[in-house]
């Protein structure tokens, strides 16, 4: 494991390809100095082998680029792919809520403000783990406690949620009534 | 097309089993390199005969199994059932090639030649033995590579594929389910939920394919939709079976895997 | 969402962009055949732009690779860098299987679906713990019960066993017959 073989100097070629693997495996952007301490580089060399290789990422067709943010660096999709990479992880089985978590978001859309035990009465399931899903993607908000018994916490429907259904306002929501109408159509 | 084996620049270290035993603080321990059944164990003492596998010298390797299996007892490591069935065949063996020849043929017409039988297990075990040595290997190359890190949409990929008009779907199915619930709490006898599964498994019997949706409608009370939904967990967890929903508010089909 | 302009066919150039994304974005190897779908467009002609992409990779000095792994294509950083990478993760090799464990699983992979008793016949030996150990490391799975007396449970591998054995899929795996006799000089 030690290493007692004299270090060879990198050069900028080897370092290029070193960093490239860093920064792909990184789970945050990570800025040159950091990578120059990790491999025991200058800091000014690591910066300039960096942007050569981001100079490489722009011309090379490439789908990726390697960019500057929050004060480290990332590799990313292309900003002029983000249609198709959208509508690709539409598709992905992460995209998909689960029926579970459908229901309770149907419930909690229609009935707002709504307690926990209220949508228990409608779905007649216990509801936590969708309702903590929902949360987790934004699509719901705590809309304060209700003035009951053992003030339950209520929920509502948020912003993110109006705008991934494509919704002015709730008052867009389709009506029961309307239901009848659009399903007989498909 | 086919990706290149990558130069590897670290070694394989093949760990071997052995036998130490160590005097330490009075207390003698024993190190038993993992032996990984009885089969491992006598290749490896094959092996420090520097013997061949299809000329297996019996008597030798018998006393030295037995040794083992014996040092292994007295320093209180127990022996597993499987070494001592081991050396049951063993004995069997070697006490069958003391005897003269012509009798042994006499009587057996070389039909069921024990030590014939073992050393096909030991050339069949050895394939496995020399495989698992190759899939050690493979998963060590693997530990070499990495994938990328996490990204933003990897845990939280904000996409959903679902309509306004498929959320009021669901509504309205969860509404008709609570009217029926209703009416169906009227009479009722209750299910078990052994009774429920048993349901399900001739149900998956008789055909392939099981619709869990409509199967879940057709309960007639909470506590019955309850057992229904607990039985489909116990199927799925018990059974080849598969859920299959084709899309998010379709209906959830059971198959056989 | 939907798209009423005319849709002009991809070039070869554009598609390998697209795809290069895709297979960035998604968080498990993905295959030729799911990315067609998703970008509508022929199979085989995913499938050349993607070995065309692969081959890129390998001719630029890269720190990555695209490969294909149980079923799918992935990107992952060269083999050969695995110091550094590992160094910079401060990763160790994950714990290595039992002796025991990774017998079963050879036995398992050439003999699936396979039983308990038959894995028994095979080892010589229980694999009660083992085949636990592999359940537990999602390495195997359940293949239902065998019509048998008992019906006893059969147990196959996982697509996370190919992907921990870096294998694009179960013929890839060396015929068992390969390995008999291998060490019988020694």
């Amino acid at each position: 494991m030690t290493e007692i073989e004299e270090k060879q100097p990198r050069s900028i070629e080897e370092l290029i390809t070193i960093l490239e693997a860093l920064i792909f495996v990184t789970d945050e952007p990570i800025s040159a100095k950091d990578l120059a301490n990790v491999l025991e580089e200058d800091s000014e060399f690591v910066q300039s082998a960096i942007e050569e290789l981001a100079q490489e990422y722009q011309e090379r067709k490439s789908g990726l680029m390697l960019r500057e943010i929050a004060g480290g660096w990332q590799i990313a999709t292309k900003t002029e792919l983000h249609d198709e990479v959208r509508k690709f992880l539409k598709t992905r089985p992460s995209a998909k809520l689960s029926l579970a978590a459908l229901e309770t978001l149907a419930v909690i859309a229609y009935k707002q403000p709504v307690t926990v035990p209220e949508i228990l009465e409608i779905r007649g399931v216990q509801s936590a783990s969708a309702i903590k899903t929902l949360l987790d993607k934004k699509l719901i908000v705590n809309k304060g406690r209700k003035e009951t018994v053992g003030k339950p916490m209520q929920y509502g429907t948020s912003k993110d949620f109006l705008i991934q259904f494509g919704l002015k306002d709730l008052t867009e929501l389709p009506s029961i009534e309307d239901f009848e109408d659009l399903t007989s159509g498909l | 097309m086919e990706s290149q084996p990558e130069q590897l620049v670290f070694d394989f270290f093949k760990e071997q089993p052995q036998i130490i035993a160590e005097r330490n603080d009075e207390e003698l321990k024993l190190k038993i390199g993992e032996f990984a059944g009885p089969l491992d164990l006598l290749l490896y003492l094959i092996r420090q005969e520097q013997a061949n596998i299809f000329e297996i010298p019996i008597a030798k390797i018998t006393d030295e199994y037995l040794r083992v299996i014996r040092l292994m007892e007295k320093l209180d490591i127990s022996v597993a059932g499987d070494f001592l069935v081991m050396a049951a065949t063993l004995i069997e063996i070697k006490s069958k090639m003391l005897l003269p020849r012509e009798i042994v043929e006499e009587n057996d017409e070389d039909a069921d030649d024990p030590l014939k039988e073992l050393v096909n297990r030991l050339v069949e075990y050895e394939k496995f033995k020399n495989a698992a040595q190759m899939l050690w290997e493979k998963s060590t190359v693997e530990q070499s590579i990495f994938p990328r890190g996490k990204i933003e949409t990897d845990e939280n990929n904000s996409e959903i594929n679902v309509g306004v008009f498929d959320l009021l779907n669901v509504f309205q199915k969860i509404l008709s389910r609570r009217k029926e619930e209703i009416q169906m709490e009227i009479e009722r006898e209750e299910m078990s939920l052994s009774e429920m599964l048993s349901n399900i498994k001739l149900r998956l019997k008789q055909s392939k394919t099981f619709n869990v949706t409509e199967f879940f409608n057709h309960t007639r009370s909470k506590k019955e939709l309850v057992l229904a939904f607990m039985a489909i967990l116990e199927i799925v967890r018990t059974e080849a079976v598969k859920l299959l929903q084709e899309n998010i508010f379709g209906e959830i089909i059971l198959t056989k895997g």
